[in-house]
């Protein structure tokens, strides 16, 4: 009883995984009757995917001249955190991030000036300000995924109208933290997007090593919930199933796992060395299939976007950054005594004494 | 006041809260119908419904990873694990997530998390059901670890637990859910986290104990007594923050100090104990002896045969406290 | 997109779960051609099953009387672990219990004796013997199976030519150790099989509040392996679905999932009151499904097996147990002081001064 | 003897065991082809192959479980869990598994299995990825814990844990990975575990310390003596078991105690070596002023704006040795 690449066996039934759902293909054509967004929303989210793309080039370049910590960009990503937010409603619906979610968790609500101040290392970049529906980025893989299904849950018990959508990487899918909030999300209906981006790597560790499931998104038979695999770098694809599954979450019918198939087109991290292990072609093969370069195809031909409106919008997000570069610069660094307090909501004994030790008050 | 035991005054302090704010919520392994395995819940499933008494699947991580999203939401979730062996695989959650997310957050996302776990041996339960590893979860900044003695105790820390806007981990005596019994006062009652307590006068030796070995600490203490030794008990309560005050005090009174510890010895909390006693410069001064640990030897727990011999006794706390007392 | 109760939604594409196999109905009817085994395999596993059995109830029997600790039997599930270990080869090949499978690690090889010394409390019960292919009984739920993956991942690099099972309940399927370990076995196809008894509690929670898939079985798809269901109390089913998966980790074909659907006709443990959530009328709608009363009918049918038949056979058990029984009570009691002995090879100068002290030599 | 540095003491010392013993593999996230987020494992992959050099799946959990069923199965498992925050996830199977697998079987089952892990901050990580907490592996009965401080150690006490019976973490120190160089002696080469080392001779105070504290407290002990106040420092190399003889007779010599640890506070190790060093009859009667702790303050390890602030530095630790020569 063998399995074909895409098959999948259940006591030798066999099963062909359905190909992922694609709106654009490459060259920007719509594969489907109707858009499924206004030419204005669609241009929103083209200068959603810059704003992203900009921001993360621009940090990258920052931190190789020593300001900025380590960082993950989503370069080549930009389209599942954009288009799954934009699905979203800011007002209740809650974004979860992994760590390369900057461009989705900025249209989301997350101020720039916060994002920047987030990869200077400093703790008021991770302040969720009133009224953002979002938590602090994750270094731990897969960790917060349960508080995703947490939150959800909370608000489905609250009678609150809200749905929340984790992000997360291919790695992730192997974490135990992933699985078992998976299965509880399908247990108590919680109205939660599980959305992985496929980005073909962890690190250096390729999606073939990390499961030997022929798609993520069968991972959902686990859970006894849909699972649907998408073109990651197709904004209209991601939007539209993710837009559908927040619809069926609303409406009280569970979680929904997505996976979206998409490339790191940039690095990992600043510290990672991709040379080391990533075929120089993969790369070149995805460049090509940039969701920028797709959606600006489609709107090109739409006559919505051209060269000089592409530029405009350029100059916009520039002056954008800059502004908000300038303003995480002037920003206060916070004391260290100041971090004592964040501890607990009141400081014990032994907190106040270390506070006034670390302030020198104790030299 | 009534006299109850240490499950019934879990029992009723859930029940009270739960009724008192609809925040409140429970979830854990086998808290619905069956009333968790020692029914600290019991009751709860029939009044408050599944929702807020819920059956959770299998998995620690999810119970704690899911119950810091609760509390994001708006809920006041109270997380039983089984037994505390098994926060182990939760320990993720437990210290990289819940205990850290006020400060990641930087003051932004406080989590009103409470976890309750049977805590320690004594009852012949089979391997991992009679872990004690207080001292890890003491050693993760942001979380508070309450360890209570008495009926009375549990109700108020439970509740001061429950309501305090930042996670604790709530540890309770599993061999006396049924065997402690006390009064517990009725209605509004908490303990301050933080303070711990004399629960002994005594002038020739402190023994400094928390949970089910404040109890093995009055024995103790009547034995010496019989042989004109003075014995002062001072239940700790709180493992963090440490009451150093209420310590001190005994100390300066005393001199002479015996600390109990269920776990095994090394890196125990009853190492903490000692280094803080020892760097606070007006406790040390009044020492009129080293002090001495009493723990569990550094083997794992062991099985059914060997319990009794693990433990710390009345005895072994007996023989510390004379030999400090002659040292 | 509403799935039905059997059915798995990939994406929009919905599967039936195929239906459990079943090779001996309750009557006893064979449903295929051919029975799976001889006739005298058959009667050797029926003694195993009865063994397990008698072995259980007399366990819970002493355990009242307060000479046994807290105990989880497996009676109703005897077919679950004779019929896997049946399949096995007791020189080659691991079985790795949970806590419920005493019937199975008696036939692969567990020393009666042995069994009894576990149930008293006696560290000497844990001991495994030279030879036998077997880890002591875990108590932490799940935590095993990546052992039995670690196992048969091992033998595959020496090359050395033998399988491991790993036995787990229906509430083990919710531990991230469960989910982690079974992608791993995918990856690297490790020679396991990865056997599931749902019982339907896990304590006093239903097996339908554990997760929302359908069938335990379907988990296999988050793992690309193949997942099967199959009748738990029928004997020949077990070892026969076992038995090609086992063939197929010997080819070098990699792991399978199997979910045996069986029932806790006994107690979950000497700790439990069931009376408490359990609806009386399941445990009566099971009794008639008792893989014993299943096999038997079978073999009437055959002529192999008839009353008197089975008087000799229950004899004959009782014998072996009160024999085995009389040895456990006279084997010797280990000493505290050997127990500083088994922390590590040798002991640290603390555990020498701890067991000095626990012997009373420093009193 | 050649200079290396620590990074390339373990890469030299785990091809060295591999290609003698063909049973030695190691496991964990991005090990191969990248060979390690450190490059720790660099060229192991193309010398030895993809099935003893396995890039694992990002399970941390299935990592360290699985390595207990390798050893059971005859192979020699070496571990690397990417960043010690990251055992966090595989605590269920190191502290109740790995750890307990020997004791649990009655000694039928040793596994010999290493754990590697960088270990500690100082290098402007990402939060969880400057973690510390060596205390929660000291108290696991059952497990060796060893911290090297230099290549030398690094490549005896890694070959020792490779080659030991039982279950031994590594705790390597992050910042030392290429910052740390020193001379380490070629070809076969082992520190027994359990023996502390004397690693500057002084008359005055001894500072305990072990992975990157030991240069911290050489620093401080280099400064002292401009003040004219003579430092000896003790790392003790391996945590558990503690060498307890080469501690006390330090002690005996200088009478004063500083011990230094990078992780918060409140239950850390050094928690340990105070009360052990207290409870030593010999010990603590030579002590001349009481010891000294200098931690990490009881926060999370912060952001990189705190980093520096956070960390114990050679100024932090002059001053605690001033305070107890001058008690
Ligand atoms: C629990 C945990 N283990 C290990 C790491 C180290 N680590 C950081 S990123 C990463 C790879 C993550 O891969 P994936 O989930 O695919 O996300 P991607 O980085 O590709 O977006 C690893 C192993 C971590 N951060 N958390
Ligand atoms: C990790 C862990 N969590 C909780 C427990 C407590 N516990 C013991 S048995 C059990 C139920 C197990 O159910 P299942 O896996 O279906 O096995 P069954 O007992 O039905 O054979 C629980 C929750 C445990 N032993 N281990
Ligand atoms: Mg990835
Ligand atoms: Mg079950």
């Amino acid at each position: 009883m063998k399995t074909m690449p895409n098959q999948i066996d259940f006591g030798g039934v066999l099963v062909d995984a359905p190909p992922p759902v694609q709106l654009l293909d490459t060259a920007g054509n719509l594969r489907a009757d109707q858009p499924p967004m206004t030419d204005e929303q669609a241009m929103e989210g083209l200068r959603a995917l810059l704003l992203g793309r900009r921001f993360d080039e621009l940090c990258i370049l920052l931190q190789r001249r020593g300001q900025m910590v380590t960082l993950a960009p989503g370069i080549g990503q930009e389209a599942c955190t954009v288009g799954s937010a934009m699905a979203l409603r800011r007002d209740r619906d809650w974004f979860i991030p992994q760590y390369r979610e900057a461009a989705g968790q900025l249209y989301h609500g997350l101020p720039l000036v916060q994002a920047f101040l987030w990869h200077m290392g400093s703790p008021i970049g991770f302040a969720i300000p009133e009224g953002v529906k979002m938590m602090p980025f994750n270094a731990g893989v897969a960790g917060h995924v349960p508080h995703a299904v947490g939150i959800a849950w909370g608000l489905k018990q609250q009678k609150k109208d809200g749905v929340t959508i984790a992000h997360f990487g291919d790695g992730a899918t192997s974490q135990g933290d992933f699985y078992e909030a998976a299965n509880l999300a399908g247990v108590v209906k919680a109205p939660v997007i599980l959305f992985c981006q496929n980005n073909e790597w962890a690190i250096s560790t390729p999606r073939s090593l990390q499961s030997a499931a022929p798609t993520l998104a069968q991972k959902a038979a686990a859970f006894g919930i849909p699972g649907i695999q998408i073109d990651g770098n197709d904004l209209f694809a991601v939007y539209e199933v993710t837009r559908r599954a927040v619809e069926r979450a609303r409406a009280g019918e569970g979680p929904t796992l997505i996976e979206a198939l998409t490339y790191r087109l940039g690095i990992h991290t600043t510290a990672d060395d991709a040379s080391r292990y990533e075929p120089s072609h993969l790369k070149e093969d995805w460049k090509d299939r940039d969701p920028i370069l797709r959606l600006q195809r489609h709107l090109e031909r739409r006559g919505t976007w051209n060269a000089n409106i592409g530029e405009a919008m350029e100059a916009e997000v520039k002056a954008q950054l800059d502004a908000a570069w300038a303003d995480a610069q002037a920003s206060p660094i916070p004391n260290i005594g100041e971090s004592f307090t964040k501890v607990f909501a009141e400081m014990t004994p032994r907190l106040r004494e270390q506070q006034a030790q670390a302030e020198g008050h104790d030299a | 006041m009534r006299e109850v035991t240490i499950v019934e005054a879990v029992r009723e302090t859930l029940a009270y809260e739960m009724a008192r704010d609809e925040r409140v919520m429970v979830l854990g392994e086998d808290v619905g119908k069956t009333g968790g395995v020692f029914r600290a819940t019991d009751g709860l499933y029939e009044t408050f419904g599944r929702d807020r008494v819920f059956d959770a699947p299998l998995a620690e991580s999810a119970i704690i990873g899911s119950a810091i999203g609760l509390a994001v939401s708006g809920m006041i979730p109270i997380a039983e694990i089984q037994f505390m062996g098994f926060t182990h695989n939760a320990m993720n959650q437990i210290a990289e997530h819940l205990a850290r997310m006020r400060y990641r957050s930087w003051g932004s996302m406080p989590l009103p998390v409470t976890i309750r776990t049977p805590y320690g041996g004594g009852v012949r339960a089979p391997e991992m059901h009679s872990d004690a590893f207080e001292a890890f979860f003491t050693h993760c900044p942001g979380l508070k670890v309450v360890a209570p003695a008495t009926p009375a105790d549990t109700k108020g820390l439970l509740l001061s637990a429950i309501r305090d806007p930042d996670p604790v981990m709530v540890l309770e005596p599993l061999r006396g859910y049924r065997l402690i019994k006390g009064e517990m006062p009725d209605g509004e009652y908490t303990v301050p986290i933080g303070k711990a307590h004399v629960a002994r006068e005594g002038a020739d030796c402190t023994i400094i104990a928390w949970s089910a070995q404040v109890e093995v600490a009055k024995r103790a203490a009547e034995e010496a007594d019989k042989q004109g030794v003075s014995v002062e008990v001072v239940d700790l309560r709180t493992l963090v923050p440490m009451d150093m005050e209420t310590v001190c005090e005994s100390v300066a009174k005393t001199g002479r100090v015996v600390v109990l510890q269920e776990a095994n010895k090394t890196s125990g909390f009853a190492a903490e104990v000692i280094a803080s006693i020892h760097e606070d410069d007006d406790c040390f001064y009044a020492l009129k002896a080293p002090m001495v640990r009493v723990c569990g030897p550094d083997t794992p727990y062991p099985v059914q045969y060997f319990e009794e011999e693990y433990l710390v006794t009345p005895d072994k706390a007996l023989r510390a406290v004379l030999k400090t007392v002659n040292a």
